[in-house]
């Protein structure tokens, strides 16, 4: 890492950090944050996301899935940020749409479709991955992930903890409720802030008027950064800044990830009801693999042989974890009451003795 | 008179009455340009513009905190929660602020406010989407909770709720939206509040339900009838006000009832249809009153939801117990 | 052995547990130097530091969704919600969260946490410092719910609660802060969840209440005793586990019940209990169950909350009433 | 009118704007913000605050008056703030410690104390007084004042609406959800921030890590101020600027008024528990009053004789009415009932009839 100084509107963070261009091209005078060994293994993960996420669409399609978030168009943004980390001491708090960062973690494939194909098991971390469960209620994680730090910190352990989550959920209550309580308690933390454009369908314009999320770190006396999400290089950098201070004690960071949302919401959203097909053009020339692989190409780490080959393994990870999905034991009602309390309440108790019978509560 | 779902039902009553009141605008998350994640505003804001249909920031508390302010200026908000689970961001200003300005002010700001809010099972949503939450509301004073059941009542339950000058949570059935259809005719009407439906009527045993257990109640109760039970099955379309008198009425005639309601059993309104009856008719009742409800558990994850809500063959089974029959 | 209120009884637990268990932790509002606005943590900052007792900023969503992050690291964090009231501002992480933690995690992020929070009438307090929201919470599974009516209960359902795998609400009666005081051991103890306490037994009528209203209820059994009116007074003590047996047992005996909470009435949990009671005892029940409640209007003015909440004369009359004497 | 123009610290909202100095000294450059007369009435309004305050104080200690807040050390602050406004059109929606600025608004020192002696009907402004109702639920009139802003202009109304919130407050999530959709809908609305250095005991140090709450402003897209709270002169200035920026259609203003509350949080609040006493001196050098006293005795507006009859008048003008609102007829059960619904449910209907009564629910 040798990055160029900041300028003084990236400063101002109204900018955003730039290293590794459209073409693949590293701007003039910038060091890769990466090496090429750990940016093709950053690139894999970024390959496995969309492979995973066409498969899962047309298994989706095939009545095989739930409805689910893709992540096109984000992995440099989710990738980037999430190898910033140590996944053996560091946390990560997810909202929803960041499977890459849960996988870096230690969660698995397998599990994720698990889940979304109907097993609540799937959405168990193993104990030694440190990922808390995805967020249905925006930005309800965003408070967990500040409570977390600092009671890691209390426990004298030198972790910090990164938090995903969306332009929309920034509006909610609980993200300035988390901020302050973090700038307060200097915990270490990273908000990391995934401005995608959208949120279902409302632009982020209709979202905000400030002209960068990240200047709300002042309000909270902490630092802010805007980075170009679609750019794993600076957007790995930007988090890792953002790490280096949460471990030197110097407490959080908010980074804003200006990216694109290449897909639609969900799989059951139609975003030609309301995404300008001329700005998502602009958006698919800015497609953060493409960057990568580019840059990769030119320093001689990546040809057409090797991905072709690695776009097979990649297939076939995704292929057996599909198959060790669907092969796993089908769920039961009963499961409706596991985990629910560690002492259940007697009526609870009862209620879960007759699951499944008509004479049922 | 035309066969409409209870989408379409809600969609041309918000239309109907926009175009009849100005002072009428909707705010909620993605309700403009995409029509709402479900459609009911579909062509609202093409037809009204982008100052009577607003898309809102992603925060609940925000969406009826302004609407507070925006009904204190004059006008009558209609806020669309995206889901009813969500309320739960806003439950300080819906308990704290809508339900009390009125009272607070002493009368001087009334709160002719909707708020609808989508919510209920069998449609396969992620986690917290499809909690039935009404008992917390109807447990916050000052406040009005409609619940209708069929495309008829969606239409004249939310044009009684917007003209009301109280404020009103509309909780509208996620499985109605595309399932329940039945007959709403082109005139304007509305349905009055505390005002129960009787869906059918029996000799053996009263069915009570609101909103997507209404459709669960009444064919279990259509299936008994083929074996010689006889239900009555009355669906009590608001909460808040409750109809007290058909609850008694009811039960005099059966003297036997079952509760049916896609919330926790503990503490969810059940327990208050219970205690009313036994308030009001003990001495026609012939067997307690049984309730069949989802259990005391979080909203289970999709792929088991149908053993979580209350089924055709629970209530069946509920209703046979109380008649005597098992 | 030491006769102690309340708020002393409390601030023993707090202390003697944080001794007992590094891992607690007390957060909340005006906590720390202030010693919480009743002193229910004076003395505690001192004694533990400023790492365990903190000081938190006025926003009780992070203050709820921050323990819920501490849990998860480990730690067994107790917070203050400075009134009950103001827990509708964490409402979504209450019951979307905490409540559902380790459901959502199977199993792995159990939430081993207490969030204290004072509640009740008769204090005189400003609006929404008084409400009596335990309905609400009830109806959010995954929770469990203590409302103890004494210093001895305080101090064993707190311990409890503390040491307790899953996440407790546990409120605590303003009044009973300074007024309502009892004998409480000096050796350490628990009281389980889910047994209530016969105050008194009693064979013409029940009385079930929990928190403050256990004494207006006491109060109004010991004075009919003299008239010849025989009542049992059962505190519920926890309303998630809610203790059913008792409930069976005592109207076995009575034939008759009342119950008695401050709350409002529809959709109270006294709902509950006369559901459940009606469940599990409806063949011993000789009259209607009564309800002395709060009226089903937001809590009053200072001035009339008297009117308002359950009195010893209402509980009165409506004892006598059950019984058939008015 | 006519400012020095602000510094650029002054504009980095870093640094209050300060006009009118400790010892009453207008700051070289300034002309003053108000003419004698404006000033002498502002002066008024805030004795007549300290007055009742200290009036109020013993009549609850003689058990006469409910709890209450004491505006104490921050009458220029309130006063300054809505002195910028116009009374017939624009409209406060308060929290609990701005007195003068209802007032100044037409609602009556009776029906103040009407409300603090236990009758709720005193809680009503009359038709024509632009205030909403104290709050207590701490931030949830802000969203309250954001909407009443925006539907007033849906109307075609020209009108601003200025709420007041506390540090403490601040800490809400409802402000940061009503100020970034006030940034959104260009809000005629001013977010009047308070901070007197607590939040019952909380200093405002534990509250927040921002160097200053004016900062929050850009996170939302408009202008943020800081100014010296105890300084009626800067607090008008900075107001009136940001009122005309909302009657010009520029929407939203967020100003922080850095002031102190002199006396406890309110009756039932021992801050010996908590205070410094060496910082509480070192404010109580700075009481706002002092300085406008000293202004206009500079400029001849007041002498020793105005005002001592002045401090008669005001005197009576608390003692008529303590004694109206002593007068008034007592609180009756039923009006537990009165206003909770325009549309009475039955069963409410029915709790009323026999409220008062040993029969009743
Ligand atoms: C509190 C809450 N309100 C509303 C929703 C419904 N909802 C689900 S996703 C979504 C949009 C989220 O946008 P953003 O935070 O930008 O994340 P993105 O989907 O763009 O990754 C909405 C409104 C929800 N899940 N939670
Ligand atoms: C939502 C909420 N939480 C807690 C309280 C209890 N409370 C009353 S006043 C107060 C402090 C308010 O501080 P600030 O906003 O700075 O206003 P100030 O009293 O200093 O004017 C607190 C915590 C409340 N009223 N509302
Ligand atoms: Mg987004
Ligand atoms: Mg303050």
């Amino acid at each position: 890492m040798g990055p160029a100084t900041a300028t003084a509107r990236e400063q101002a963070a109204v900018v955003p950090v730039t290293r590794l261009g459209p073409d693949g091209v590293l701007a003039p005078g910038c060091d890769p944050a990466l090496s090429s060994a750990e940016a093709l293994a950053a690139f894999r993960l970024m390959l496995l996301t969309r492979t995973y996420d066409e498969r899962a669409f047309s298994l989706q399609r095939q009545g095989r899935l739930g409805t689910f978030s893709p992540v096109t168009g984000q992995e440099a943004s989710v990738v980037g940020s999430a190898w910033a980390l140590d996944p053996t001491r560091d946390w990560v708090v997810p909202q929803y749409r960041e499977l890459p960062a849960m996988l870096r973690q230690g969660h698995t494939l397998e599990k994720v479709l698990l889940y979304q194909m109907g097993n609540p098991v799937g959405n168990r971390m193993e104990e030694g991955v440190n990922v808390l469960p995805i967020q249905i209620s925006l930005a309800a994680q965003v408070p967990h992930a500040v409570g977390l730090a600092w009671g890691l910190r209390h426990q004298g352990l030198d972790a910090c903890v990164i938090t995903y989550f969306g332009d929309g959920a920034s509006s909610e209550g609980d993200v300035h409720e988390a901020m302050n309580l973090a700038g307060v308690r200097r915990a270490s933390v990273i908000f990391f802030l995934q401005n995608n454009g959208f949120a279902i369908s409302t632009p982020v314009a209709k979202q905000t008027a400030t002209e960068s999320f990240a200047l709300r770190a002042a309000g909270y006396g902490f630092p802010g950064e805007l980075v170009d999400g679609n750019d794993l290089f600076a957007v790995y950098e930007v988090t890792r800044r953002a790490v280096e201070r949460a471990r030197a004690g110097e407490g959080p960071t908010l980074i804003e990830s200006r990216t694109y949302r290449l897909g639609p919401h969900n799989t059951a959203d139609d975003p030609t009801r309301y995404v300008d097909p001329e700005e998502l053009r602009s958006w698919q020339a800015l497609d953060p693999i493409v960057r990568v692989r580019a840059w990769l190409r030119s320093e001689g780490a990546l040809d057409d042989a090797s991905e072709v080959e690695l776009q097979a393994e990649l297939d076939g990870e995704v292929a057996r974890a599909v198959a060790a999905a669907e092969a796993f034991p089908k769920v039961r009602p009963g499961q409706i009451f596991e985990h629910v309390y560690a002492r259940p309440p007697d009526r609870v108790a009862a209620q879960w003795e007759s699951v499944g019978e008509a004479g049922s509560a | 008179m035309a066969v409409l779902n209870m989408v379409e039902a809600i969609r041309q009553t918000l239309a109907d009455e926009m175009a009849r009141d100005g002072r009428i605008l909707l705010l909620g998350q993605d309700i403009g340009r995409n029509g709402g994640v479900f459609r009911a505003t579909d062509g609202l804001q093409e037809r009204f513009g982008e100052d009577r249909v607003v898309d809102m920031p992603l925060a609940e508390a925000v969406i009826v905190g302004a609407s507070v302010g925006l009904a204190a200026s004059g006008l009558r908000p209609v806020a669309e929660l995206q889901f009813l689970g969500f309320g739960s961001q806003a439950f300080h200003q819906i308990e704290g602020q809508v339900a009390r300005m009125r009272f607070r002010s002493q009368g001087r700001y009334g709160m002719p406010l909707v708020i609808r809010a989508p919510f209920g099972g069998n449609v396969r949503t992620p986690e917290l989407h499809s909690d039935a939450h009404e008992a917390k509301y109807v447990n916050s004073p000052g406040l009005k909770v409609a619940m209708p059941a069929s495309a008829y009542d969606a239409r004249g339950l939310l044009a009684e709720a917007i003209r009301d000058p109280d404020p009103v949570l509309f909780c509208e059935p996620l499985r109605g939206y595309r399932r329940i259809k039945d007959e709403v005719p082109d005139a304007d009407y509305t349905v009055p509040f505390g005002q129960a439906r009787l869906v059918r009527d029996g000799t053996d045993v009263a069915v009570i339900a609101w909103s997507a257990a209404v459709t669960v109640a009444a064919e279990a109760a259509a299936q008994l009838a083929a074996d010689g039970i006889s239900c009555a099955v009355l669906d009590l379309r608001t909460l808040v006000p409750l109809d007290v008198r058909a609850l008694a009425e009811v039960v005099a005639r059966t003297g036997r009832a079952v509760v049916v309601h896609e919330a926790p059993m503990t503490a969810g309104f059940g327990a208050e249809v219970i205690a009313t009856i036994q308030e009001e008719a003990f001495w026609s009742l012939e067997a307690p009153i049984g309730r069949v409800t989802a259990y005391d558990t979080p909203y289970p994850i999709a792929s088991v939801e149908e053993h979580y809500l209350p089924s055709i063959e629970r209530v069946k089974h509920a209703i046979r117990r109380v008649a005597g029959e098992v």
